[in-house]
């Protein structure tokens, strides 16, 4: 479970050291599928999907293909930035979303929507502070560490609403969210590009993601270099919360509802996204657009099975064989760069 | 299993037999481009302890793993008791007797002693551990080096120098004929040492052959009967110790035709107030040292690997943990005590670290990636990125470095070792440090490279910025400083002024041959 | 490191002290701080304590506390050969529901039993290729295996649990056979010996901690890591396997979604037994502490009728707590703290 | 008093914590002392947490379980949901209450439908000799070797919300609680009747894969369907996981994959699942009235859909009618001690738009 920078030893032996010194080009063909594999499959994918499956280009089921991608899309768009950091997942997003979801409704129905929303985002910045501190300070493993949190967060939630299931007004904001669209699209759906478009810029274009892409690529370079590592860190984490709320929140407004048991794995589901899209989960490569092309093709994966009324062990066993696949060709291409 | 194998080292008696027990034939390795042996040819007889010797770089290792069977030589061959060993394959040489104890430590941190100095040989009854038979070739093996570690020790609790130690076990658990230590003392303090080389004479004087690499003069006096000097690849003398003195080694070591640095020498730098300056630091490897550096000038560390250089500096810096003492920078007249590296930074420092690969550089990102990192808040508006500037910014510094191609988009892990060595530079230029410190800074770079690295490093020094360089390459530090600090066992053992230091002395004071008085 | 350089005396001297430490005590501290399972020995005590206290059911219905621990426990004994290679077996709960499913699939008990079995040497190969051969790091290879097989689980069973062939069978190997022993436990107890046994004993076992350890020294020994990687995952498929089998015949069917709280369970259990994620640290032993501490933890909180949430809540903050007490996570912690401090006094200048 | 125990346990994992702190050097490679003495200080602020959510424990448990010291029966009651679950929420209370009446002191596992989990639960209950166990079986086929221990115990067991299998009946003593067969059977006799006759196409929203009252109902309602009325033909099929946005994508799915045009009829196999199933239509601008719409289920959100004629009928379910009469079932087996096997079935009421206002119909959740 190490990233490749937390090797313990510092220095190489002298004989491979040369021998790495020398330019090592990657198979180019092999470097392309891993760079660009996911762009070819998505449109392989939806090609086929628009010549074979009857209905599937038809605008109220591209609609469904973006609402089964919206909420679990935010989710993974905003653990991308915890994957990037090299630190594998943030299993706690599923008790993240359950609260968000039941906080926005429950609290907009007890005060109204703009405490339900404060609230909603105190409670988010707690798991990524919690995650991030145990995670960058204690350097522990944030799996686990992830792990303890949602046992922790889930039983919380349960333990304090009681489980029960939340209805919002039928007229309330919340249904009005959920049910507004702008010409064709849903409200929900503009609202997970949007987000998606903005966790991309920030991870790319502000000075706090560029540094968890440095960290996720060379932790001791990063600090080497001036970062406050523990920081990024910490930073990642809460990037994964906000991401896990706002989908809380979709999915909340989508059906009006909200129960604790509503994202029941969110967690693997996100990150198979992450990985379909062609992040590593080395570090350091990846981006949140990629996440978003992991997270249609998923679900227009789905939909086609629907579509040809395949049940849902079929679709766990699509997206089983797509996450071992899509890293397969990574792998491969990283082994032919290495030869 | 060759016949060899079966004859233990240890009963081998050492009456006069000289035929070669290993014999290197016209060996060539080449790594790419560069030549790191040089059709060499060495003969190793029982009984004799074969001193090699060379500066960092001249290929030792590379020929000791030629013939430990570590890598296959492009041409030559290697032969043990006439016997032709295969090359490349590490399995054939162990058991035709060939026991190499590498540089870098090679034991299994949680494993015990016994465990490790039998690994990969475990004794076994039908797949079941012998654990009664491996702690007895274990015992036995510390017992015949002479050192008392509880077998049951996990190596993790031990000291480097013991592990140091259960390495050589290891080897001679493997009843080897010939036995090849790599730099074993570059990590042992002066009593250990001391010890080591004891031992080494007594395995010798019941027939093993031992191959011993190292820098420090006095050891191989000490101990070795023949001396094979390496430089650049290629053998410049194999002799009896009777014919040679410890200067005519340092000789033939460095003999290199010196005007060439004189000239590239900076005339009459202009040199200003103390700039950093470190007061008793001590750290794991760093023993009390004080140590400044002026602005406009520039320090060299030398000294051999291991003698604590590369701690001493991330010390200085906060880079690691240090035990005792304090680092401040003063410029302008205000004095920063250095308390953490993130307040060195801050203050004006820029550090090149030794490792390149795993330290200096996200090989992952970009040209421009990396040259922005350090300078990332000054090319941000409100936390947000200036792709243009930070695009120009990269462009002119990959010209200032002489990036070649000057691709700034591309990753940095494509680049050959030099043009990687220029942008950890040009990602610290960015900042137009006040104070700048370069651990081995060409190391793995070609001479081109080399030199455009030195200009830029004569410049800073110009600009009137304080720098401190670490160097294993002795024209190098001669070239480069005004002033060269030689460390030895985490100590300043002598301060040299340009104009007195010579390669010679600068050996002579690394490898405690002479000491001096510091100047 | 520090040692070398202040500590002048010859090794020889230097390790003397420590091995010839004679006085018991010495000698226990020594041993002692040899083991990997002290932080989850400190647990166990803590449960005992509390158990002894105020849930003595816990002791007195021992079976019943066995049965439980055998739950959490097996599934963790495999995963622990895993993790100590330094790699990762998230496929685990799925295996056990895929074999669990092809055994009740088959009309004869002993060769849906074998074909079970099958299943997971299978399962744990395939893992293993995906990981060593292909080179995909464990935690996505394992993760693929986990979508997938539960999915086939689907597949097989038609989405609903499948009875076994036969029932009274099923109903008799729930039965206790030797004293209070049902088969669940002993081969719970046989699993773990024969484990305890490979990894400390057996030379290919022991040198899983070379593999986690330090994988290049274990290639420089010619220690053969492909083989061994190969082994260890079949061996976790094996044990999730035969989880697998025991689950389907005490419950006589199989159940497509079983296994839901297995994995979190076993590595919660392999992670408060200290066994270390990155590899070359840990036991079998040590799991078995963990699955114990937390088995007897969940009977007692059971007992005391603690709702399932607040139990959560307590096991995830044992669980945090196991983590960020490691050594490594407490230096770690230290030496930013020290950081934060130092930059503090870093404001005022001096001299 | 078990208030009493749980502050023990808090007290005990605290002094834990502190032990493991202390014990942090173990296996350590050279670790430095004044490490674990900073650490210390950290872990045991780490620890506050565990504290402060094992003290909400404690009062929980209090208001979880009837006062013991009086109580005359001592009942597990094993159920695979509680407060994880919406239907578990609204069951619970209720139960809790008539158990309180009736001097039933209650110990209530959840196994979240984990079929292991369960049976160990009831092992547990077993040794602890209570009087009786309610047992809600998480996987109707694998409950039968809990039955059996519990029987040589000689422990009473009645079963709720969910029946044994046939052949396992002769081990308990009783059932309560809808028949989650028949519901989706009275669903299908519901749909039937709206069908009146005519061919008509329908899609179907089943529960969580896998789950046992998710099967019962697609089997009850699948089986009548085949009987009454065959004129009724089940297009598609996907699970909704008991869920309105699972739901509604796949009921949206779905009319794309057979064509809106296909459709006269939608069933679901709960209230929340068919409100999600009705805003696909809506979203389609399909008139849910012009559907035959059928599900089963008592939440807020049934009953206003069958007022405003989306929902044409459905069965109603009531959670507090099943927690309550658990209990009073069980009473009523420990005091007056029945011959035979009482089987107790919630009405299934078909609640339509004549009835929907109907108080003994009022919505719970």
């Amino acid at each position: 479970m190490t990233p490749k920078t937390a090797s313990g030893t510092r220095t190489l032996p002298p004989a491979a050291q040369v021998e790495q010194e020398l330019e090592t080009r990657a198979f180019k063909l092999s470097e392309w599928m891993a760079q660009q594999g996911i762009f070819l499959f998505t449109a392989v994918l939806v090609l086929f999907a628009v010549v074979f499956i009857d209905g599937f280009a038809s605008l109220p089921n591209l609609t469904d293909v973006f609402n089964r991608a919206a909420p679990i899309g935010i989710v993974a768009a905003g653990m991308t930035f915890v994957v990037i950091s090299g630190n594998y997942l943030d299993l706690s997003v599923v008790a993240q979303v359950a609260t968000a979801a039941v906080v926005l409704i429950a609290v907009t129905n007890a005060v109204g929507l703009v405490p339900a929303i404060l609230f909603a985002i105190a409670i988010a910045l707690v798991y990524g502070i919690v995650n991030g501190i145990a995670v960058g300070v204690f350097k522990a493993n944030a799996v686990i560490v992830t792990l303890s949190t949602t046992f922790i967060g889930l039983g919380l939630l349960r333990w304090l609403t009681g489980g029960s299931i939340y209805f919002g007004e039928s007229d309330g904001p919340i249904r009005t969210f959920g049910t507004t669209r702008i010409g064709p699209l849903p409200l929900a759906m503009i609202l997970f590009i949007v987000v998606t478009v903005l966790l991309s810029l920030v991870l790319t274009r502000t000075n706090f993601g560029f540094m968890v892409r440095a960290y996720g690529s060379n932790r001791e370079a990063t600090r080497l270099a001036g970062v406050n590592t523990p920081l990024v860190v910490i930073g990642a984490f809460t990037m994964s919360a906000l991401g896990a709320m706002l989908g809380g929140f979709v999915l909340a407004a989508f059906s009006n509802t909200a129960v604790s048991s509503m994202s029941d794995g969110y967690d693997f589901r996100a990150l198979a996204a992450i990985i379909v899209g062609g992040t590593s989960v080395f570090g350091g490569r990846g981006s949140v657009m990629r996440t978003l092309l992991g997270v249609v093709f998923v679900s227009v994966l789905t939909n086609i099975m629907v579509l040809s009324g395949l049940g849902f062990g079929f679709q766990q066993m699509a997206i089983g064989l797509l996450i071992v696949l899509a890293v397969s060709v990574d792998a491969l291409a990283r082994k032919t760069r290495a030869a | 299993m060759t016949a060899a194998a079966d004859a233990p080292g240890g009963q081998v008696p050492s009456d006069g037999d000289t035929a070669p027990v290993i014999e290197a034939r016209n060996v060539v390795k080449r790594f790419g481009g560069t030549v790191a042996v040089d059709d060499v040819s060495i003969t190793v007889a029982r009984g004799e302890i074969h001193g090699l010797v060379g500066e960092n770089g001249a290929g030792k290792s590379t020929l000791m793993r030629v013939l430990a069977g570590v890598l296959a030589p492009n041409e030559g061959e290697v032969h043990v008791d006439g016997a032709l060993l295969d090359p490349g394959d590490t399995r054939a040489a162990l058991d035709a007797g060939v026991s190499l104890v590498h540089q870098e430590l090679s034991l299994v941190p949680e494993m015990t002693v016994a465990e490790n100095i039998l690994l990969g040989s475990t004794p076994t009854w039908s797949g079941f551990i012998d654990g009664r038979e491996q702690r007895r070739v274990a015992a036995e093996a510390l017992k015949e080096i002479g050192v008392a570690v509880d077998l049951d020790e996990p190596i993790a609790r031990l000291s480097v120098a013991l592990r140091q130690f259960v390495e050589i076990a290891r080897a001679i658990a493997r009843k080897p004929q010939v036995l090849i230590l790599d730099e074993p003392t570059a990590t042992l303090t002066p009593a250990e040492t001391e010890y080591l080389l004891d031992m080494l004479t007594r395995l010798a004087g019941r027939g093993l052959a031992i191959v011993y690499i190292s820098h420090r003069i006095p050891e191989i006096f000490a101990i070795c009967n023949r001396v094979t000097v390496l430089r650049d690849g290629s053998l410049v003398a194999s002799k009896g110790i009777e014919d040679l003195t410890p200067e005519s080694v340092v000789e033939y070591m460095v003999g290199r035709d010196l005007q060439l640095d004189r000239e590239s020498r900076r005339q009459d730098p202009k040199i200003g107030e103390v700039v950093l300056s470190a007061r008793g630091l001590r750290a794991p490897g760093v023993n009390d040292i004080d140590l400044d550096v002026r602005a406009g000038e520039i320090v060299g560390l030398g000294g051999l690997v291991g003698a604590g250089r590369t701690e001493l500096v991330r010390a200085m810096l906060g880079a690691d943990p240090r035990t005792g003492g304090e680092t401040t920078i003063t410029l302008q007249g205000r004095t920063r005590r250095i308390v953490s590296y993130r307040a060195a930074i801050a203050a004006g420092v820029a550090y090149i670290p030794e490792e390149r690969r795993s330290d200096g550089l996200a090989l992952t990102m970009t040209v421009v990636d990396n040259i922005a990192l350090p300078n990332r808040s000054a090319l941000s508006r409100a936390f947000v990125l200036q792709r243009r500037r930070i695009a120009e910014f990269a462009t002119s510094l990959a010209e200032a470095v002489n990036l070649r191609p000057p691709e700034i988009h591309r990753e940095v892990g494509q680049y050959s070792g030099g043009n990687q060595q220029k942008v950890v530079l040009a990602k610290w230029l960015g900042r137009e440090p006040d104070v700048i410190v370069l651990d081995e800074p060409t190391r793995g770079v070609d001479v081109g490279a080399k030199v455009e690295i030195h200009r830029l490093i004569r410049e800073l020094a110009d600009q009137g910025a304080a720098v401190l360089v670490v160097s294993s390459d002795l024209p190098e530090l001669l070239e480069l400083s005004d002033t060269i600090h030689v460390v030895r066992d985490g100590r300043i053992v002598g301060v040299l002024s340009a104009g007195e230091a010579e390669e010679t002395t600068v050996m002579a004071l690394a490898s405690g041959q002479r000491e001096v008085d510091a100047a | 490191m520090s040692q070398t350089q202040t500590d002048p005396r010859p090794p020889s001297e230097e390790q003397a002290d420590l091995s010839t430490s004679d006085g018991l005590v010495a000698r226990v501290r020594l041993i002692l701080s040899r083991r990997t399972e002290g932080r989850a020995v400190a647990l166990l005590m803590v449960v005992w304590v509390f158990t002894l206290l105020f849930e003595p059911l816990v002791w007195t219905s021992y079976e019943v506390t066995l049965g439980r621990i055998a739950l959490v426990g097996l599934v963790a004994l495999g995963l622990t050969a895993v993790i100590l290679m330094g790699e990762l077996d998230l496929a685990v709960a799925s295996t056990l529901a895929v074999s669990g499913v092809i055994m009740a699939s088959f009309d004869s008990l002993a060769v849906g039993v074998l074909a079970a079995l099958a299943t997971g040497l299978i399962v744990g190969a395939v893992n293993a290729f995906f990981v060593v051969v292909v080179g995909i790091n464990s935690f996505i290879a394992t993760l693929g295996m986990l979508f997938f097989l539960r999915g086939a689980a689907f597949v097989i069973s038609g989405e609903a649990p499948v009875r076994i062939a036969d029932v009274d069978a099923g109903i008799a190997f729930g039965q206790p056979v030797i004293g209070p022993l049902t088969p669940r436990m002993l081969l719970f107890i046989v699993a773990f010996v024969a484990l305890y046994i490979f990894l400390s004993h057996v030379r290919v076992g022991r040198e899983f901690y070379a593999v986690g350890g330090n994988r290049q020294a274990a290639r420089d020994a010619g220690i053969p890591v492909v083989r061994r990687v190969f082994t260890g995952f079949m061996i976790s498929g094996f044990i999730s396997a035969l989880a697998g089998v025991i689950n389907t015949l005490e419950r006589t069917a199989a159940d497509p979604t079983a296994g839901s709280t297995v994995l979190l369970a076993s590595f919660a259990a392999a992670i408060i037994g200290g066994v270390l994620l990155n590899g070359g640290r840990g036991s079998v032993f040590g799991t078995l502490i963990g699955a114990s501490a937390l088995g007897m933890l969940q009977v007692a909180l059971t007992l005391s009728g603690v709702q399932v949430d607040v139990q959560n809540i307590v096991i995830g903050s044992v669980l945090l707590l196991a983590v960020i007490t490691d050594p490594s996570s407490l230096r770690a912690a230290a030496v930013t703290a020290r950081g934060l401090f130092r930059s503090r006094s870093e404001r005022q200048p001096t001299g | 008093m078990r208030t009493r125990r749980l502050t023990g346990l808090v007290g005990l994992l605290t002094a834990g914590a502190l032990f493991l702190a202390a014990c942090g050097d173990d296996g350590s490679n050279d670790t430095t002392t004044d490490a674990n003495e900073d650490a210390a200080g950290e872990d045991a602020a780490g620890d506050d947490g565990a504290d402060g959510g094992a003290d909400d424990g404690a009062e929980d448990a209090e208001e979880a379980g009837a006062d013991p010291d009086d109580a005359e029966f001592m009942v597990y009651a094993l159920l695979p949901q509680g407060n994880d679950q919406p239907y578990g929420t609204t069951y619970l209370p209720p139960m809790e209450e008539a158990a309180a009446e009736l001097g039933i002191s209650l110990t209530i596992t959840n196994s979240q439908y984990d079929a292991d989990t369960q049976a160990s639960d009831c092992e547990v209950a077993v040794a602890a000799q209570p009087d009786g166990i309610i047992l809600w079986p998480a996987v109707g086929d694998t409950v039968r070797p809990c039955l059996q221990a519990a029987n040589d115990a000689g422990i009473p067991v009645t079963v709720t919300n969910s029946d044994v299998n046939p052949e396992d009946e002769e081990l308990t003593r009783g059932y309560s609680g809808p028949d989650t067969y028949g519901q989706g059977a009275a669903s299908a006799e519901l749909m039937c009747e709206f069908a009146d006759g005519e061919d008509i196409g329908i899609i179907m929203i089943n529960g969580l894969t896998g789950n046992s009252t998710a099967i019962n109902r697609e089997n009850g309602f699948e089986d009548t369907i085949d009987e009454q009325c065959s004129n009724v033909e089940i297009l598609a099929r996907q699970p909704g996981n008991w869920n309105a946005d699972e739901s509604q994508i796949a009921a949206s799915e779905m009319i794309t994959a057979v064509g809106a045009a296909n459709i006269q009829g939608v069933y679901a196999a709960d209230d929340t699942m068919v409100a999600g199933a009705i805003d696909a239509l809506r979203a389609r601008d399909i008139d849910p009235a012009d559907l035959i719409i059928t599900s089963i289920g008592n939440t807020f959100l049934g009953n206003p859909l069958v007022i405003d004629g989306s929902l044409d009928g459905k069965v109603f379910q009531s959670s507090s009618w099943d927690g309550e009469n658990a209990v009073t079932l069980m009473h009523e087996v420990l005091t007056q001690d029945p011959g035979e096997r009482i089987v107790r079935f919630m009405p299934d009421v078909k609640v339509t738009i004549d009835n929907a206002e109907d108080p003994d119909v009022e919505p719970e959740w």
